[in-house]
């Protein structure tokens, strides 16, 4: 078991464990693809899922791919970042087929653009012209009240909850 | 004078017709009731049916167009027509024409204008309903068809007038103790054509958005409803002149009807659905056996008739 | 006299003038129509009991040959020439490459075939029917099928003749005549001496018969060569020529009634019981097959052979209310499958295809077709007061009488089978989703609309007015010897354990349609929507890319009965006879290596031939 | 003619079909509210498979804008006289989700809603009593929103197709992203 953290450390890449099932391996946006391929073919196997964190303040995007491993019982998160103004990364669809809908949602979600994707037409929105919405810089609330006209005055004597902070 | 007499006969048979829809109504809501207090409910009113109906006709719905609407009248006015040669109790509208197996046919012409009805609506969930119900329909219509036969075999007679005349005297004269397999099969067999549990594949509400009913609203549905109620009160009446020896008045003839409805519910309370080829190769086993086995045995005993 | 030999010499006729003018198909057509009004015209003036004769000298033999009308006979001939009449006036119009010069070579023939005496005119007539039927199948749409449709038919018939030949022989050397009175006397004089010799001659006539009429085992070319054969021919096909059967077995049926007091089953002589059964399961097996079709010509014509199966069932019995019966369903199912087949023809040569699950929707651009679809499916379910109820409720009551319980259990099945079948070619072709490749079609012509009118009227009014056919049908049962059934009025049908007045029936199912639209009326308001306006479970049909095609549910419309009736399909007739033709076809090869282009041999075979033909005659003569 | 309309009041008060929009979490409520514990039938009030053959659209819960589509497309496909529900906060003021980029806040924006249950989640009883409230305005012939929604058709369209028919950005963009498409 910890050798498998040893083979990746070995590969110059920073890697740690979390708990005694799962471990974090930081990778360059370059070699992203290596790594998942080499993971894949030491039995991580399973393809849990991709998602993004979005780290405003550095201007990055960390995307987070969750693998895991039937036989070894153990589960990877591989992050990678790529910077947030030109946010491009290469599809992993060639790895894991699953890879196309996550990196769909993500692009529709965060306006990460996946070179190899054949498919990254909208998936839950429908109509969307704004900023991807769940970038920590789209203010939920303001586009809210813009387009659901939401106003605290309008009630009908029903008053609207206080505001979660 | 032919004038005079064809009136006697019109308001007959509109009373005959209301009668009818009226006690299929009223055993709907008693089922819904009984259905309510196995599940310890307190249930809907035993008027509720007539509310239903009522609001239905007075409720807009949707046309696809006349063969829609031709369809869907033609679903539920045969079923009145053959309602007229039903012998309820004592009376027979017209007594020289109660055939049997005239009466199921125009049962069948009331399936087919209710299929030609829901399939012009285009929609493929009704289709996919409709194609179940006459799936089941090959099921349940050859045990049935079966008992028919040996009934007829039985009696020498097809008239539903002459079957009930034979069984008069008295509770052993009644078909259902001369003939208890085949009374069986077809007390079976009713469970399926009334489409109640495990038999209600074709109305699946969950599954296929309730099937052939799919885009019927307002007073088609109300149609979809009379022609329930009303087959309703022809099957198990038929049944009641098969088996049950008639009845000497309108009120004991409801009753046994009731009978064997209520066996009918108390079995659509406990029972899930089946898938649709398993109950049609049920029809095709245990009824059809039962039935078989009947006129089997009343051949044996009437012997071969002199043609 | 010589309106006898009209019939069989105007179609001959009018043949060879549009074999001459066939380039012109209008006047073409229309001369196959005023042939066969003109022959209908013919047919009004001959009474039962007409006769005519004539010798022919053969090998220093005198063969009497001769014309008689029979109840029977004349029955048969209106059928077939009035249905000719209707079927060649909706073709005027009909654009498919079908001969008419052929269609009246089959009339002169059929028409010889029912007035015949003998044998010998007997068999060539059928010959001559067969062939020109042959031929009439290769035009059809698509060509390499209709070529292997016909040939299939072709074997199947010659299978058939070479039958009857032996039998004809054989009778003929018994009894020196080729009248067919007297070798159907001559045969019940032997009947209690000698049966199975009987029975031997006369199932080698059966073949040929059942080949014919599609009865079980011999229905595997029905779908085949209906379903290729040209659209303009189909109706006659199966309306009318599957009945040259039916006058068959009628020939020879009436030899049961002298087995009537030897023991067999339930009352019933052996034949007549193995006869039934044959009919029986005919009448399922066509049921369950056409069920499973997607092509709609290939759904008929199942459908057609099993309706034959219903009425072999009800003339095996040979009683009066079966042989009543079973001619009575003979008629019904001219009138309603002429309908069926004329609309279906009006809406191939409208769509263009023969699968029915591309179809679907037509009941909104073809409103009178798909009001003929439907009455014809109503009476071809057997749904009062339509014509089709009446014959199959006799022939149930029939087959009860004797009872047949279990026959008439698979005859009721077949019955319920036929009701999901037509079922799904009506909702298949005509109703569900109208794809948008049918927008530019029209209803068919006027001419289509004139006969689809005057079909619905017959079917109604047969339906209402059955004494009408009863009639006839009656004098044919006395003529065969057994008291016909009580008559009390044109629209009474007496059957055997109850009858029917029809014109009451048809009076209460008007006043409740009325009764229905006044409710209909009064009740509140519908909004007529368009098709696309419908349940999609909250989808929008436009965002989802939603087409009529795709909304419409036909294709393996019985899917979950496959499970249920997967063994009974498994059971493959069509291979036996396969396999069959593979042997005969070893045969014939085995026999050409004797043909080496040698002289000798030649003449050999040919003197070898001579003697046993010489020797053969002898015998026979 | 009035009497009749009362008469045929009276009825559509004691027969109304409900057709369940169980989007949100307020769908749990209904089985109880259906089965013996509450039992609505008793109130002549039974679950329906289809739009055609509902009068009361009951909505349980919190609406994205493609669900709220699908409502409105749903309701369109009812026919008259019909009623709506709006179940729970989020169909009042969109709950919890009252800020959420996705779900609309108020209902009767685009569709009319008759009576609105609120509470988060409506107990079974609530769900009990807004029924019988609603019983008794379509018997006081008060409920009328489908004729609302007729007469003001044009407000709720504009409403809808604020929503649905977006062409251009609703906030300033404020940094040029990826194109999506």
């Amino acid at each position: 078991m910890a050798d498998i953290l040893d083979e990746i450390r070995a590969m110059d890449l920073k890697a740690s464990w979390l708990n005694d099932w799962e471990f974090e391996v930081i990778v360059p946006k370059e070699r992203i693809g290596s790594v998942l391929d080499y993971l894949k073919s030491r039995t991580f196997k399973g393809f849990m899922g991709l998602s993004c964190v979005d780290w405003i303040d550095e201007g990055k995007f960390e995307l987070v791919y969750i693998l895991q491993s039937y036989d070894l019982s153990l589960e990877a998160i591989v992050k990678t970042k790529i910077p947030r103004h030109r946010p491009v990364i290469e599809s992993m669809n060639a790895i894991w087929k699953l890879c196309e809908v996550y990196e769909r949602e993500m692009h529709e979600f965060f306006g990460i653009e996946f070179v190899g994707n054949p498919n990254l037409r909208p998936f839950f929105l429908e109509n969307w012209l704004d900023t991807p919405p769940l970038r920590k810089d789209f203010d939920t609330l303001a586009f809210s009240e813009e387009l659901f006209e939401f106003k605290e005055d309008e009630t009908h004597g029903i008053n609207p909850p206080e505001r979660i902070e | 004078m032919v004038i005079v007499e064809f009136l006697i006969k019109l308001s007959q048979g509109f009373g005959i017709g209301a009668l009818a829809l009226a006690t299929g109504l009223l055993f709907g809501g008693i089922a819904r009731k009984i259905m309510a207090r196995i599940q310890r409910r307190y249930g809907p009113p035993f008027t509720q049916n007539f509310m239903d109906l009522f609001k239905l006709l007075s409720k807009g719905s949707v046309s696809h167009g006349w063969a829609f609407d031709l369809g869907l009248v033609a679903g539920f006015v045969p079923m009145l027509a053959a309602l007229m040669f039903l012998p309820i109790g004592p009376f027979t509208l017209f007594p020289s024409d109660s055939s049997l197996i005239m009466i199921v046919y125009l049962m069948m012409m009331a399936y087919l204008g209710m299929a030609m009805g829901v399939l012009a609506s285009g929609n493929p969930n009704s289709a996919i309903g409709m194609s179940r119900a006459l799936m089941l329909m090959a099921g349940y219509e050859v045990p049935f068809a079966a008992v028919i036969f040996s009934i007829y075999f039985f009696s020498k007679t097809g008239y539903l007038t002459q079957i009930v005349a034979m069984q008069s005297g008295g509770f052993m004269n009644w078909n259902i103790v001369k003939m208890p397999l085949g009374f069986l099969a077809v007390e079976i067999v009713l469970q399926g054509m009334l489409g109640e549990k495990p038999f209600d594949q074709a109305i699946a509400p969950a599954e296929i958005a309730s099937g052939p009913m799919v885009e019927l609203g307002g007073k088609y549905l109300g149609f979809g409803m009379i022609q329930h109620s009303v087959a309703l009160f022809l099957e198990t009446g038929i049944i009641v002149d098969l088996f049950l020896g008639g009845a000497p008045n309108f009120w004991i003839f409801i009753a046994k009807q009731f009978v064997l409805y209520f066996v009918v519910v108390l079995v659509d309370a406990i029972l899930p659905r089946l898938r649709v080829h398993e109950a049609t190769s049920f029809f095709w086993k245990l009824p059809l056996f039962l039935g078989i086995l009947q006129a089997v045995i009343v051949i044996i005993q009437g012997g071969v008739l002199n043609v | 006299m010589s309106s006898l030999l009209a019939l069989l010499l105007v179609p001959v006729t009018g043949s060879i003038v549009a074999a001459i003018i066939q380039r012109y198909r209008l006047a073409e057509r229309l001369v196959s129509f005023s042939t066969f009004v003109v022959t209908l015209l013919f047919l009004i003036d001959i009474r039962v009991g007409d006769a005519f004769t004539w010798s022919l000298g053969f090998l220093g033999k005198n063969i009497e040959m001769g014309l008689q009308i029979t109840p029977l006979s004349i029955f048969m001939l209106y059928m077939t020439i009035a249905f000719g009449v209707l079927l060649t006036f909706f073709d005027l119009t009909e654009r498919s490459k079908m001969k008419s010069f052929l269609l009246l070579l089959t009339l002169a023939a059929s028409n010889w075939i029912f007035m015949a005496t003998d044998f010998l005119s007997f068999f060539f007539a059928w010959e001559l029917m067969g062939w020109a039927s042959i031929l009439a199948i290769f035009g059809g749409r698509r060509t390499a099928e209709s070529r292997h449709g016909a040939l299939y038919y072709a074997m199947m018939s010659i299978g058939g003749s070479y039958s009857m030949l032996i039998g004809i022989f054989l009778l003929s050397n018994l009894t020196g005549s080729f009248s067919i009175q007297q070798n159907v006397s001559y045969l019940v004089s032997i009947m209690t001496v000698h049966p199975w010799w009987v029975l031997g001659i006369v199932s080698m006539f059966f073949v040929a018969f059942m080949v014919k009429s599609g009865i079980f085992p011999f229905h595997t070319w029905v779908p085949y060569t209906y379903g290729e054969s040209p659209d303009g021919f189909v109706p006659y096909l199966s309306s009318v020529m599957s009945k040259y059967g039916i006058y068959g077995f009628l020939i020879f049926l009436p030899l049961t009634l002298s087995l009537r007091n030897v023991p067999g089953v339930l009352g019933l002589p052996w034949p007549n019981y193995t006869l039934v059964w044959f009919g029986s399961i005919t009448a399922v097996v066509g049921s369950v097959l056409a069920f499973m079709q997607d092509d709609v010509k290939k759904l008929f014509a199942y459908s057609s052979f099993s309706n034959l199966g219903f009425i072999l069932a009800a003339i095996a019995l040979f009683t009066p209310i079966g042989l009543t019966a079973g001619l009575f369903h003979a008629f019904n199912h001219l009138l309603f499958n002429g309908a069926i087949f004329i609309t279906v023809v009006a809406v191939i040569s409208k769509v263009g295809i023969t699968r029915m699950s591309e179809m679907g929707g037509l009941w909104q651009k073809m409103p009178l077709t798909f009001l003929t679809f439907f009455v014809g499916i109503a009476s071809a379910a057997g749904i009062p007061p339509f014509a089709g109820f009446g014959s199959k409720w006799m022939i149930f009551q029939a087959m009860i009488s004797h009872g047949l319980i279990f026959a008439t259990v698979l005859l009721f099945f077949a019955s319920i089978a036929s009701f999901l079948y037509l079922m799904r070619a009506f909702h298949a072709i005509f109703l569900g989703q109208l794809s948008h490749k049918y927008d530019n079609v029209k209803e068919i012509s006027a001419i289509g609309k004139i006969t689809e009118v005057f079909l619905i009227g017959a079917l109604i009014f047969f339906g209402i007015f059955p004494g009408f056919i009863l009639d006839p049908i009656n004098s044919i049962v006395g003529s065969f010897g057994l008291k016909p059934l009580p008559t009390s009025g044109y629209e009474y049908i007496n059957g055997f354990f109850s009858s029917v007045n029809m014109v009451s029936i048809f009076i209460v199912v008007i006043v409740a349609f009325i009764f229905g639209f006044l409710l209909f009326a009064v009740s509140a308001k519908h909004k007529k929507v368009p098709q696309e306006d419908n349940y999609t479970a909250g989808q929008i049909p436009k965002d989802w890319n939603l087409t009529p095609e795709m909304y419409q549910f036909s294709y393996d419309f019985y899917e979950p009965m496959d499970k249920e009736i997967a063994p009974f399909l498994k059971i493959k007739i069509d291979g036996f006879f396969k396999g069959f033709g593979d042997s005969v076809e070893y045969l014939g090869s085995s026999i050409k290596e004797i043909f080496t282009g040698n002289v000798q041999i030649y003449t050999y075979l040919a003197i070898g031939g001579l003697v046993i033909f010489v020797i053969a005659g002898w015998i026979v003569w | 003619m009035s009497e009749w309309t009362e008469i045929v009041d009276y009825f559509r008060g004691r027969s109304m079909w409900m057709l369940h929009y169980c989007t949100g979490c307020g769908a749990i409520e209904l089985p109880p509210t259906m089965t013996s514990r509450w039992d609505m039938e008793r109130f002549g009030i039974t679950p329906m498979a289809t739009p055609r053959q509902a009068d009361i659209l009951l909505i349980t819960g919190y609406l994205a804008i493609k669900t709220l589509k699908r409502v409105i497309y749903t309701y369109e496909q009812m026919q008259p006289p019909k009623w709506v529900l709006g179940f729970g906060s989020c169909t009042i003021n969109g709950g919890i989700y009252w800020d959420s980029y996705n779900v609309i806040e108020r209902l009767d924006k685009y569709i009319p809603v008759d009576i609105y249950i609120a509470g988060c989640m409506p107990r079974p009883e609530a769900i009990l009593d807004s029924f019988v409230k609603l019983k008794e305005m379509v018997q006081n012939g008060e409920a009328k929103g489908y004729e609302k929604y007729v007469k003001n058709y044009e407000w709720y369209k504009a409403n809808q197709d604020k929503v649905l028919k977006r062409t251009k950005p609703v906030l300033e963009r404020i940094e040029k992203v990826t194109k999506i498409g």
